[in-house]
């Protein structure tokens, strides 16, 4: 199996593969599905903006806030080519996804009756039982506060959306429609330009808002939001080799004007007065205050690493190590998938439970061989529920990892199980 | 190793053989706790009677160090007056939250000294507790109830 | 005069005065209030983050994400520590002040009927006409939605509170009162140990809640939020020589644990199901999400240089150079302070104008010299209609400066003065 | 030095001596328009009458850049025809938005050209637009008016 990227290489461009963990292990880190390492460059143009630019953006007469103010903008721009946006006004920085789906869902909150956002009783918010809680709270305290009904798309057992009763769901009622790209436990994609075509078109036909959650896809395939046909996308950018502090969350213009705000105070106004105030359009409109402008900056240099390395290799790489991993994982006596089993419209996220091994013990385990996994309900609470588990080991890969990785994972899964369940 | 001075093998038989894993009817007080970062869950019906620890049970789902951890509390605090009991899971706690510096006192813990190796890995700090602080929540409204 | 600190020193500590400006200008940077300059320990100790210890916080069950955690929580305790909090638990990570503020409005507003944070028509907010956007558009917004009225301070000709309608602002309808410490346009301190300490007592004789906006103090003199009196307090770490992206909300425990959550999502929950959910107690109930960990290490990081260069140092210092400025000011022709022309209860930060020069004018002039100044409104347009000017010229001092910077300000504003009106 | 590039002889004299600053009566569209990152303020008064600029007037409060630039262009314009004064706009809007690379047309701007200086400075850009755009604004609810 030749692999689609020389790994080596990129491995040498993230210091932390330097040191060495519990003892004398190298570090086989497949936890990027909750944060990704960084490489070199990105610490570097963070580095760079605080020791040569570093002045408010947008606020100051003098050349550094000149110079702060273009490398901002000019992360924005870089954000809008990667995500094929129509123009720089439509991304808008955050502090993170979360944050980005909070905006969303508090600025829809914040519309008045009359505006074309407001939402009451007898409306529907639809999302899936595949959600990280980060799109899933926010729209149950959406309802909550509006009287508007949350329903959900249930998952199939081999971890698929069930569309089973789309009719039902997706109808006239329906007013905000928030689902994710990428599942962040199954690993299952959810593909809106093909199996789910004719989701996305009920979507569409109803007139209803979509929100794609594209934490887990943005950072490793190419996603163009003008062929999603959705109306928001969100990611972090710590999961994209970015810094941790700053996401993303892109709009439709003609949208982002017309919603009302979210975080107020200063740069984001038209005019003020003590009893009120008036508000510039979208970007300004919600980034109020002065901006996480150097983890902006780290994000540019994140997607230019990721563009130079090519999103089309990262997907190609990703696929041969979860089929590498699947077909080991599942050689071993008593461990399930809990997830789609092939690598179809499939990340590089798999979760597993290895019978009589609590996943806490298994995580354990390898962490002492060196290889890092998430365990737990990984922030999808209702998910474990539905697969009848009270939490699962997760190993994720990333442009970082190889064969070998996968290799040492499988290894690792079997000695532990034997650690526990054979002496 | 390292995983070894984790997972004693005290801690692995209380594992395989939990003690008192079955929850006993009419208690004084039933509990239910959730460590929220994983999501395990342990139930614990006490019968207290006359000042006196009676009868801890209890079913949980969890780990091997939070299920061996149950087993190890409700044998030790079974029969102990409410306020030895209370001091004995004062005692357990510090040991847990001394990152390695406090071996425990076996003749006062018992098997719970086991689990001194835990405090060094403070993500599992959290499994060791969950029971012994469900049987003090327990203990407490129990102490209210009866007042 | 002897300077209470070694500016010499403590610029070699700040990469960024390496440089050169429009030419061969060196840098006189005098807009710290709209954001600091960062030592090297500073940027080492995120580099440190990424290179050595990075992953979420909280969430995995492996070494790095166990130092990952250690070094965030040891940040939240330094803070805890700098604003002599009771526990560490009062420290909430935000993204800016601004988001801090917006934090307590909202979760304000999301209080039901019944509870003790509920605002409804009758109640009362109160803030002054010297706050920031950042502290006036969240309670004119949160007045809006809850029915509540908004009332507020004016400012004396000298630029002080104006206390003579205390009791018509403060009384039994007051259910929240938020000030600045220190304006960022007049320098105003706000003393609410000292002058204003009969405010401080009418606040907390009618029972409302009383919020101090610490941006400008924080970074400039020892803080202490018991010595205070208030129940919250914010700052932003850009503006106490830490990175951009985080900002501090500290509030008193018994408050936190009963207020409703804002941002929802990951790491903020104790239950979820698919229709409701609930909170952990202060402070992770609002930290949703991945948090901003480089940046709360690195403003850990920031606090530690404040206190081993000392805070009282650094105080007597910025009063020394102010001192020296408004001297040097007041001679130049057509040249009027903005705010209290003496250094009683004043912080480093100078607004003047010019006659017959516009302050974008003479900011540009200024630039042209190398040194840094901002013009504007400053996020403080009422206070600018208060003092029936457009925009004025800021100057603001940090430890980084000396009496040389000083000196080139004053030299300057006359220089660029004759540039405009006497050609 | 640089700072003679931007403030060109042209532009202090129009600062100094403002053309058409002094509002009108009656105009056929009157615009107030705000610079929100300085507050900067101008006021104009288009007097639009079959097809063409009839008189252009304002009153302003903002730095010399902007004074002078509503001073150009309210001289440029007057007696133009609404197309002509039009593609003047932009001519001049792409002038201050090249970055210093466009040094404008001195037989279409005039005076107007003096503001090429301005390109290289982003932050004074808005200023030198501010007067421009409230025409344009103004020009365009005229025709709407009219029509
Ligand atoms: C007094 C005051 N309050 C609030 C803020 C807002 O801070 P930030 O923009 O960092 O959120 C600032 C600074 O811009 C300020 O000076
Ligand atoms: C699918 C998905 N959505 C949302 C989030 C939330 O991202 P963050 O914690 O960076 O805000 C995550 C990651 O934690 C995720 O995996």
């Amino acid at each position: 199996m030749k692999s689609a990227l020389n790994v080596d290489q990129i491995k040498s461009e993230f210091p932390i593969f330097n040191r060495l963990v519990r003892g004398e292990n190298r570090l086989i880190y497949l936890d990027s599905a909750a944060t990704s390492q960084k490489p070199l460059s990105v610490l570097d143009a963070e580095r760079d903006f605080y020791t040569k630019h570093n002045a408010a953006a947008h606020r100051g007469a003098h050349q550094l806030a000149e110079e702060a103010t273009e490398l901002f903008e000019g992360a924005r721009a870089k954000v809008a080519t990667f995500l094929n946006a129509s123009s720089e006004n439509e991304i808008i920085f955050t502090k993170s996804a979360t944050e980005s789906i909070n905006l969303v869902a508090y600025s829809i909150g914040n519309a008045k009756p009359g505006s074309k956002f407001h939402l009451k009783a007898g409306d529907r918010i639809v999302v899936s039982e595949m959600e990280h809680h980060a799109n899933l709270i926010p729209w149950q305290e959406l309802a909550a506060r509006t009287g508007a009904e949350l329903s959900w798309f249930g998952v199939t057992d081999d971890g698929r959306l069930d569309l089973s009763n789309l009719d039902s769901l997706i109808n006239e009622k329906t007013k905000m429609v928030a689902l994710t790209h990428q599942s962040n436990v199954l690993g299952t994609i959810n593909d809106f330009n093909g199996d789910l075509v004719k989701l996305r078109a009920q979507i569409k036909a109803v007139g209803a808002l979509f929100l794609i959650d594209a934490c887990q896809s943005v950072p490793h395939l190419k996603v163009d939001v003008q062929e999603l046909g959705c109306d928001f996308l969100t990611f972090s950018g710590h999961k994209a080799v970015g810094p941790t502090g700053v996401g993303v969350l892109w709009g439709r213009s003609e949208l982002l004007d017309e919603m009302p705000p979210f975080l107020t105070g200063g740069s984001m106004i038209e005019n003020v007065t003590m009893q009120s105030a008036t508000y510039l359009p979208a970007p300004k409109r919600f980034e109020a205050g002065v901006p996480n402008m150097a983890q902006a900056v780290g994000l540019g240099a994140a997607l230019d690493y990721l563009d130079k390395v090519s999103l089309t290799a990262i997907h190609e790489h990703e696929v041969a190590l979860t089929k590498q991993a699947l077909d080991g994982l599942k050689s071993i006596r008593g461990l399930s998938i809990v997830g789609p089993t092939d690598v179809k419209n499939r990340g590089a996220v798999i979760s597993f439970t290895v019978e009589g091994v609590h996943p806490h013990d298994l995580g354990q385990a390898l962490d002492q061989y060196g290889i890092a996994v998430r365990t737990g309900h990984h922030c999808a609470w209702p998910l474990m529920r539905r697969f009848k588990v009270v939490a699962t080991t997760r190993a994720s890969f990333y442009l970082y990892n190889d064969q070998s990785d996968v290799v040492a994972l499988v290894e690792g899964v079997d000695r532990a199980r034997k650690y526990f369940m054979e002496r | 190793m390292e995983l070894d001075s984790l997972y004693q093998e005290v801690i692995l038989d209380h594992y395989k053989r939990p003690q008192n894993k079955s929850l006993a009817s009419n208690p004084t007080i039933q509990v239910h706790h959730v460590n929220t970062s994983c999501g395990d869950e342990v139930t614990l019906n006490l019968h207290f009677k006359g000042e006196r620890v009676e009868n801890i049970t209890w079913d949980a789902v969890g780990c091997s160090i939070s299920q061996a951890s149950h087993s190890v509390m409700s044998e030790l605090l079974k029969g102990k007056s409410a306020e030895e009991a209370l001091s004995l899971v004062e005692e357990f706690q510090r040991m847990l939250q001394s990152k390695g510096s406090d071996l425990g006192n076996e003749e006062h813990l018992q098997d719970g000294v086991a689990f001194a190796g835990v405090s060094k890995f403070p993500a599992r700090v959290k499994c060791a507790l969950l029971g012994w602080m469900a049987f003090k929540d327990a203990l407490q409204q129990s102490i209210t109830k009866a007042n």
